[in-house]
């Protein structure tokens, strides 16, 4: 298996890296090493949409004729699925440093920024979610919950685990249903945890994969001020995004705390999980690898371990799985990029991954990223199938075969 | 030879110019100044060449004219012209290791920028050397007796033709193969770039040159087990692993094979990668050698019942060859030089999750591919696939796990052409179109570039561009086809190829077992893992260990006739030493000073040569100089300071670091 | 025994001083000598000859409490021993007993009597060496002989040749015993938490209890010696039973259940100088109770009964000073908790918890008998 | 006899405990032949001689003169110079004079770290008004005086020149004998010599036949964490012996008691620095060659500075940790 590739440094570029600093720093250096085979525009799922993949960035980059690349759209078309980093075989770090200077030099030159995105990135700012939300309403699915989930600023003592919620799984009626699991799964284990609620905001994920850096930096500013009040042992969240920025970017911000992502988090709780789930699902599922959490963490096993611990799960697999999954296309503001791809002529990743999870016969298409669960429902909604076929997280299934 | 006495030191320091190297940057007569004043010394010279012949006559003309009895060369490094200088001074009458070399090049022109730091470091380090040199005790180099047999690991076409060349020399060779037959890599092979000869028909020769030849001992199925003493004394033990048959008494009739209670073969053949089948008892290949059967007793019935008919004894008859109780056995020879020429293992395709290997039976690797090209394969030379039909559409990966940050970074050099080979080859056997995927194409080498030309004139197709995705093929996933994804970097275009065959033309990777090995016979490691040469120049068949030498893909990928050129090069170093019948033994080693020593017994497992042991009688370490090499290792580690080490005396030492730091 | 406690300013010359006919105004005894610890003295007298003010300081500080930090905790035992090489084994075992309260372990019986075993006889070879070695010169000698007489050398001539190497030998076996479990005498290697390093062999028993009986017949010699040279002679009684070397502090020991004398383990039991129990504790509350005071005229620090606050260098009821060591230990105590001996020294110099009351008096001078 | 014709000796002591002096007296017996022969002129444990007595002596007066103790104070300094003037021989006597001793694991703080802690920061001290010791305090127009506290606690010959060296912790008898004898005699080797054999302990160790030849640390046990084998070498039960490294002398003694060498006799002579050498010792022979097994092994061994370094950090090649005043060097043992 080719090792994922991790900062081994504190972090992996300099917090103020410019497309003109750059080419003297080490990663820059990684990137004048480039040989031109081309793997990350061929495994790029856009790849064949743009002008400019990665590999003719690289080449024009080398040969200072940038502005080119910026007149073009191709950039816009990146969903941050870390694929072409990961199979890079020079180790350029293509989707954490390179690719997103260029998307935010594409962004300011475009003569307008697609409405979609424009709107989400100034709600996030805003209101601290992309959804326009209040944050007055952050904590309110917490009232929903089976089992208490205590809120720090109201508990006022350390805890081992501070719960990251996070957006999605705060506002939207899915996610909720996410956020309820956990807090049923973190209460059975008896897990010592709480939540921020509503001083919580958005961790800025997609601001980062955009290079969006002022939004990025008025999060991470206010998100690091609000953690320095509490003290926990370990940052647990459920969303893959949340874990990209704390685990990629946060640290060039001084976080460094102990991070988890439920996932690997509750793997690593499985032996004493087991014996609650008692109740058989009876179902063929799965899994669909998130991009942050597989590709780009090498959590591909964790998941898979948690659905064979659930009674009456049948495993099977995609034709793409773990390092070659294929991405939803909701990272890098994909999410909020639907109608401008579709403007474009592109065909939606959500729905090609949709066609791969249907050939598998399975039931439950199972997930671990908030995000996938808007992206795949939508798609089964576009695309005909026979056979009925659920998106759960692997989080809900754990729950749902939890006995109380 | 004159020993002066300590109090009458006169010293001669000698500065070069290595023409502007060291002249260029820094002021060499600030440097002859300014040891000129320094306690001890008699003369300072500089001069343009020092290691030409007139500079070494001067420095002799110098000792006795002016009574000098230490020298002191500021010059290059001592690796280059130590030897020079020592001898010139012994030459004149002085014992060589009262002259003591300062690396003012290396260490100090090549490496600053700025001319008077640069004169400062080189007035610190003469200083040292000055005060060091004084302290320095006259030294006799031993001559060791060299044992004239040799012994050659591997039996691959490298161990093969060293030992041949050795042999015809007249020298007695050991030849320790692990497999039950050499051969190696080669012998798998169907035919070899650029020439296309039929590889069989240029190997089997030498082959069974080897298994005839009076003057070599072939050991197949053994391996070296441990390694004792030094460059014309190793102390080697070889184990032999049972093959329940005795290798003297087998004819190579193969008619156990035929009488076998298994009817037909049904086991993976090993030579076969897995791709034929062989039954229990098997000879590993046609034209094995030594042509000896053996039993794999994980398969045999007898071995796992013990309830056989032993159908394969009674063919034997009065041969008696078999022997199901045949143990393992060790074997013990004196050597006095070893030539390493132990190999390659190719890179395992699965670390690659997503080129599919050994989850699409279309996928195969090169080698695989080498076997099915192969007349005595397991298909018979037809390439066939494994539903048994041939392919129409085949494409070949180039570079698996070779120039990748995430496998291996180097270039396996003999990739791109024997994918070229192959690709010539499958299109000769099956008229498939082939498509080979580069990301380079490097035909370094005589004939290589004409045979690139032939290749491609053949039409084959050449995608500049690595595949970064393969899947199959959504619109016919029934038959095994499968879909590329490539860019194809020359045109801009991201393509999708669909193939009904796919070569991954994977890397050569220093085998699992290296690390073990190097600890064995005392080798280095360059970064990718392979033996590290002494020199990757002048030096490219010696090893770091004195009298161990380097032949074939052990050292660094490399194709067949650079494989035997490399072996013959080892075996003449081999021979160069034997014949000479000694060798010179640096009396830079360790002793123990046995009224010191506590008898704590903390050097002894640490010496890497192991030349200390205990005097029983008197419970005092005691180190055999002709195994010490002056590692250091013991001098640093005694607590007591009870060793000493010729040439790097304390004393010695704390005066050059003083020298250094009074002028720093 | 190590100087821990200061002497208080003296309202007379001491007659260690060689105050002569010019009656300076100010006397300096550097070093103070026969005594283990670096001392010195100033003596400042008033017009007419009175001592005004005395400062016993000591001149030297070498930082126990700083560089004792960062090491094992079970290196203490050795590491704080280096306090004092004369008693090395008194501070080797409050060490090692405060790593069993640290470990909260509880020594098996066989190692708990080991270490009382050690203990004693380091408490019986001690007080030989100051009776013979470092304080009784001076009576046996006798306080007026030339400074050059008054020390071991002088008394063994006193004595006589034999009764030296009586003293000496004796000293040794005890130190052999101490040498056999702790390795070395002084500074001895044998407490571990919760235990001991070295077991006793059953053969060596017999010798060992042969010595505490030879040991018994040499206190009651030693008595002898004292009650010849020292309490046979009426100037030194009168010398040593002197108001001017009596002070009125506080004393504290160490004593059992029943508060008599004990010298490896029970509680520290303070009294005042009227003999009434002040506090009683067990040593890891020594924070509670004791407190430290600086004084810019000595390295060393001044405890004191932290209640009862820093009053000064003031005798009396009330001070909060106190004293340690065989007299403060006997006046901290209702007895011993073994039977005396005949002709002890009950009675002799006070009569600790006998009829005639509590101690009301400390005598500096005979406070290590 | 007439005492001026038998040769004069002195004791002094300086940053030290008095067990140096406990070594003299348990000389035991043999305390008295001395005492026979030699003329003690100065000895604070035992006799009443000031030192006024000793600066009214001539230059070179004194025989030998055996100092033990590190040098801490401006005091201490004064007198060992005083002593050597006075004295024709001057013998560094036990571990603190030779080494520095236990005192000089203080060199591994600030003085003003000493100062603050002891006076001020220790729990048990209570000084609100933040008196520290001062040089000088005036009493009613007079001055009571204290000696200067150096930055730092120096071996003996760090402040003087020192002619002989009896090691040990404190040294034994025997060797305080032998060494009294060879000087009674005349017999002494030459100058700068430790009069104790040069050989590291394992040759006394009666534990030697049970040191295996190829011993390998896998990892280091703490004594009071491991049933310690009465027989056994303590290294290859894992605890962590000076043995090795030391100097031999002491008649094994803490070996004896089943306790683990600590080092008190020093190094031999060949030996620049006692820590670094063992130190290299057992580097050299520990099991594991990756960092996660080394540090492993190594959390066995939680100081480092305070087990190699337990008696000899004043004389050792480590700097301290450079404070604002720290300007020493001590390279080869040079006095600053």
């Amino acid at each position: 298996m080719i090792a994922t590739i991790e900062p081994e440094l504190a972090t992996v570029c300099q917090r103020d890296t410019t497309l003109e600093t750059l080419l003297q720093q080490p990663e820059g250096r990684r990137i004048l090493s480039c040989i031109q085979c081309g793997i990350c525009a061929g495994t790029c799922p856009y790849g064949e949409y743009m002008d400019f993949p990665p590999r003719r960035i690289i080449s024009m980059l080398r040969r200072g004729l940038m502005e080119e690349v910026f007149q073009s759209d191709s950039m816009l078309r990146c969903v941050a699925c870390y694929a072409c980093m990961t199979k890079c075989p020079r180790g350029i770090r293509l989707s954490d440093v390179l690719l997103p200077l260029v998307k935010e030099q594409t962004l300011q030159r475009a003569p307008e920024m697609p409405a979609e995105l424009q709107r989400s990135l100034q709600n996030t700012l805003r209101y601290g979610n992309p959804m326009g939300e209040s944050s007055r309403k952050r904590a309110n699915w917490v009232t929903t919950s089976p089992v208490p989930v205590p809120i720090l600023a109201e508990i006022r003592r350390p805890v081992d685990v501070l719960w990251f919620v996070e957006c999605y799984t705060s506002y939207y009626p899915r996610g909720q249903d996410n956020s309820r699991a956990v807090a049923r799964l973190f209460n059975a284990l008896g897990i010592d945890f709480a939540i921020l609620g509503n001083e919580e905001k958005c961790a800025g994920d997609c601001g980062q994969l955009t290079w969006e850096s002022g939004l990025f930096e008025t999060l991470t500013d206010y998100n690091m001020e609000i953690l320095r009040k509490y003290k926990f042992n370990r940052l647990v969240t459920g969303d893959t995004h949340a874990y990209n920025a704390f685990r990629i970017r946060y640290p060039m911000y001084g976080f460094n705390y102990e991070l988890e992502h439920t996932t690997p988090f509750l793997t690593r709780h499985v032996e004493q999980l087991k014996p609650r789930l008692k109740k058989p699902l009876n179902v063929t599922v799965t899994y669909h690898d998130a991009c942050c959490l597989g590709r780009r963490a090498g959590f591909y096993e964790e998941g898979r371990t948690l659905l064979r611990a659930i009674p009456g799960v049948k495993l099977v697999e995609m034709v793409h799985n773990r390092m070659n999954s294929l991405c939803c296309g909701g990272g890098g503001g994909g999410m909020w990029l639907d109608t401008y791809f579709k403007q474009k002529g592109m065909d939606r990743l959500s729905e090609r991954r949709i066609k791969e999870a249907l050939a598998t016969g399975a039931d439950v298409l199972a997930i671990s990223c908030p995000y996938e669960v808007y992206r795949f429902e939508d798609a089964l909604k576009t695309l005909p199938h026979a056979r009925p076929m659920r998106v759960r997280d692997v989080v809900e299934l754990l729950a749902e075969s939890l006995e109380d | 030879m004159r020993t002066p006495r300590p109090d009458q030191v006169r010293i001669g320091f000698y500065i070069c110019h290595c023409g502007t190297n060291i002249a260029g940057a820094l002021d060499v007569g600030e440097v002859v100044n300014h040891v000129a004043g320094l306690p001890g010394v008699a003369l300072a010279r500089d001069y343009k060449y020092l290691c030409s012949d007139p500079g070494q006559e001067l420095i002799q003309h110098d000792i006795r004219d002016h009574g000098l009895n230490r020298i002191v060369v500021a010059a290059c490094s001592p690796l280059m012209h130590e030897r020079t200088f020592r001898r010139a001074v012994e030459e004149a009458g002085l014992n060589p290791f009262y002259c003591h070399m300062v690396n003012i090049r290396e260490h100090d022109a090549w490496v600053h920028t700025d001319r008077q730091e640069a004169t400062a470091k080189a007035k610190a380090l003469a200083t040292g050397a000055v005060r060091r040199v004084a302290l320095h005790k006259p030294l006799e180099t031993k001559k060791v007796p060299i044992h004239g047999e040799v012994l050659v690991v591997g039996g691959g076409i490298a161990g093969i033709h060293a030992a041949l060349i050795l042999a015809d020399a007249g020298k007695r060779v050991y030849l320790v193969e692990r497999e039950p037959t050499i051969g190696g890599h080669m012998a798998r092979f169907d035919k070899t770039f650029p020439t296309l000869d039929c590889a069989a028909c240029i190997l089997t020769p030498k082959m069974s040159a080897v298994g005839a030849h009076p003057n070599i001992t072939l050991w197949t199925y053994s391996e070296v087990t441990q390694v004792e003493g030094y460059v014309g004394n190793f102390n080697v033990t070889v184990t032999r692993k049972p093959r329940y048959v005795i290798e003297d008494a087998c004819t190579g009739c193969l008619q156990c094979i035929e009488a076998c209670i298994y009817h037909d073969a049904r086991f993976p053949d090993e030579f076969n990668l897995g791709l034929g089948k062989r039954k229990p008892i098997h000879l590993p290949f046609p034209q094995a050698t030594p042509p000896v059967v053996l039993i794999d007793p994980g398969t045999c019935i007898e071995f796992k019942t013990g309830k056989c008919k032993k159908t394969c004894v009674e063919a034997c008859a009065d041969r008696r060859a078999i022997d199901f109780q045949q143990r393992e056995e060790t074997r013990q020879i004196q050597v006095g030089t070893i030539i390493i020429a132990t190999g390659f293992q190719t890179f395992d395709p699965r670390r690659i999750p997503y080129y599919g290997y050994g989850v699409f039976p279309t996928v195969y690797t090169a080698l695989e591919v080498e076997r099915l090209l192969n007349a005595a394969g397991p298909t018979g030379g037809e390439v066939i696939l494994r539903n048994g039909k041939p392919p129409q559409r085949v494409g070949i990966v180039h570079c698996v796990g070779s120039r990748d940050e995430n496998t291996n970074r180097y270039c396996s050099r003999v990739c791109c052409l024997y994918s070229l080979k192959l690709a010539h080859l499958i299109k000769e056997h099956t008229g498939a179109e082939v498509y080979n995927f580069y990301i380079d194409i490097r035909t370094p080498g005589k004939g290589m570039e004409e045979f690139y030309n032939r290749v491609a004139e053949e039409g084959m197709h050449l995608v500049r561009g690595k595949v970064a995705d393969v899947y199959p093929d959504p619109a016919d996933p029934a038959n095994g086809r499968l879909m590329l994804q490539v860019e194809d970097t020359l045109m801009g275009r991201i393509l999708k190829v669909p193939v009904d065959m796919l070569v991954l033309s994977v890397g050569l990777e220093p085998r699992a077992d290296t690390q073990e090995v190097r600890r064995k016979f005392n080798l280095c490691c360059g970064p990718e893992g392979f033996f590290l040469e002494r020199h990757p120049k002048l030096a490219p068949v010696s090893s770091y260990a004195e009298g161990v030498f380097l032949a074939g893909c052990c050292q660094g990928p490399k194709d067949i006739p650079d494989t035997v050129a490399q072996a013959g090069a080892a075996a003449a170093q081999a021979l160069a030493l034997i014949v000479r019948g000694y060798t010179e033994q640096e009396p830079n080693t360790a002793y123990v000073r046995e009224e010191d020593c506590s008898g704590c017994k903390s050097c002894i497992p640490l010496c890497p040569y192991t030349a200390i042991s205990l005097a029983a009688d008197k419970q005092k370490a005691f180190i055999n100089e002709a195994l010490c090499k002056g590692c250091g290792v013991c001098v640093a580690a005694c607590p007591s300071g009870s060793i000493g080490q010729n040439l790097f005396e304390d004393e010695q030492l704390l005066s050059e670091v003083e020298g250094v730091l009074t002028y720093a | 025994m190590s100087v821990a406690t200061p002497i208080l300013p003296m309202r007379e010359a001491s007659g260690a001083s060689s105050a002569g006919l010019h009656r300076p105004r100010r006397v300096t005894i550097d070093p103070i000598t026969r005594l283990e610890g670096h001392g010195k003295i100033e003596i400042f007298l008033d017009e007419k000859g009175n001592v005004e003010r005395a400062f016993m300081q000591v001149p030297e500080l070498r930082g126990f409490e700083v560089f004792s930090r960062g090491r094992p905790a079970e290196d203490m035992p050795q590491i704080t021993s280096r306090i004092c090489g004369v008693c090395p084994t008194a501070h080797h075992l409050a060490s090692t007993k405060t790593l069993d309260d640290l470990y909260q372990v509880e020594p098996p019986p066989a190692a708990r009597k080991i270490r009382e075993l050690v203990y004693n006889t380091f408490m019986l070879e001690d007080h030989a060496l100051h009776f013979f070695v470092l304080g009784g010169p001076d009576f046996v000698v006798g306080p007026d002989a030339p400074p050059q007489q008054r020390n071991i050398v002088g008394l063994i001539q006193k004595v006589g040749l034999d009764a030296g190497r009586k003293v000496i030998g004796m000293r040794r076996r005890l130190r052999d015993l101490i040498a056999y479990f702790g390795g070395k005498v002084v500074h001895p290697v044998l407490g571990l938490p919760g235990g001991v390093s070295k077991a006793l062999s059953p053969q060596d028993l017999p010798g060992f209890q042969q010595l505490a009986q030879d040991s018994l017949e040499f206190a009651l010699w030693t008595l002898q010696v004292f009650k010849q040279a020292v309490l046979a002679n009426p100037e030194y009684v009168k010398l040593i039973t002197a108001e001017a070397y009596t002070h009125k502090t506080c004393y504290m020991g160490m004593v059992d259940e029943q508060d008599k004398v004990n010298f490896y383990d029970g509680k520290l039991r303070v009294v005042d100088a009227g003999g009434r129990e002040v506090c009683r504790f067990a040593a890891r509350q020594y924070l509670d109770h004791i407190a430290e005071h600086v004084e810019p005229w000595s390295y060393v620090k001044f405890p004191y009964l932290k209640d009862r606050g820093w009053k000064g260098f003031v005798e009396g009821v009330d001070t909060s000073i106190y004293s340690v060591a065989p007299l403060a230990r006997l006046n901290a105590a209702t007895g011993m908790a073994t039977p005396p001996g005949p002709g002890g020294l009950r009675g002799i110099l006070h009569d600790p918890g006998g009829e005639t009351g509590p101690p009301h008096t400390g005598q500096p001078l005979g406070a290590n008998y | 006899m007439n005492p001026t014709s038998k040769p004069k000796v002195a004791f002094y002591w300086c940053a030290s405990c008095g067990g140096c002096e406990e070594a003299v007296v348990d000389l035991a017996e043999d305390i008295l032949n001395v005492v026979e022969a030699v003329e003690i002129v100065f000895w604070p444990v035992a006799m009443d001689f000031k030192k006024q007595d000793l600066e009214a002596m001539p230059d070179r007066a004194i025989a030998a003169a055996l100092v033990n103790g590190a040098i801490r104070t401006s005091e201490q300094e004064e007198m060992v110079r005083l002593l050597r003037r006075k004295s024709q021989c001057l013998i560094s006597y036990g571990a603190c004079a030779q080494l520095g001793g236990i005192p000089a694991l203080a060199n591994q703080f600030e003085r003003e770290e000493i100062l603050r802690y002891v006076y001020q920061e220790a729990p048990s001290v209570i000084n609100n008004s933040g008196t520290y010791p001062q040089p000088a305090t005036p009493h009613n127009g007079d001055t009571v005086t204290l000696p200067a506290f150096r930055n730092s606690v120096r071996a003996l010959d760090q402040v003087v020149e020192v002619d002989y060296y009896i090691p040990g912790c404190p040294p034994t008898p025997a060797l305080t004998k032998a060494a009294l004898d060879a000087l009674l005699a005349g017999r002494l080797p030459p100058r700068g010599t430790v009069l104790a054999p040069d050989v590291a302990l394992c040759e006394q160790c009666p534990r030697l036949e049970s040191k295996p030849k190829d011993l390998s640390l896998d990892a280091f046990q703490r004594p009071h964490r491991t049933a310690l084998d009465p027989e056994k070498c303590l290294l290859a039960q894992g605890i962590p012996c000076m043995g090795p490294a030391t100097r031999s002398g002491c008649e094994a003694l803490c070996i004896k008691g089943n306790m683990a060498c600590t080092g008190c006799f020093g190094p031999t002579s060949r030996v620049l620095d006692h820590g670094a050498k063992i130190l290299s010792c057992f580097a050299s022979a520990l099991a594991p060659k990756e960092p996660q097994g080394i540090d492993q092994a190594l959390a066995g061994l939680p100081d480092p500075v305070g087990t190699f370094y337990r008696y000899s950090l004043a004389r050792s090649l480590l700097r301290r940790k450079r404070g604002p005043s720290q300007t020493q060097h001590f390279i080869r043992g040079n006095p600053p």
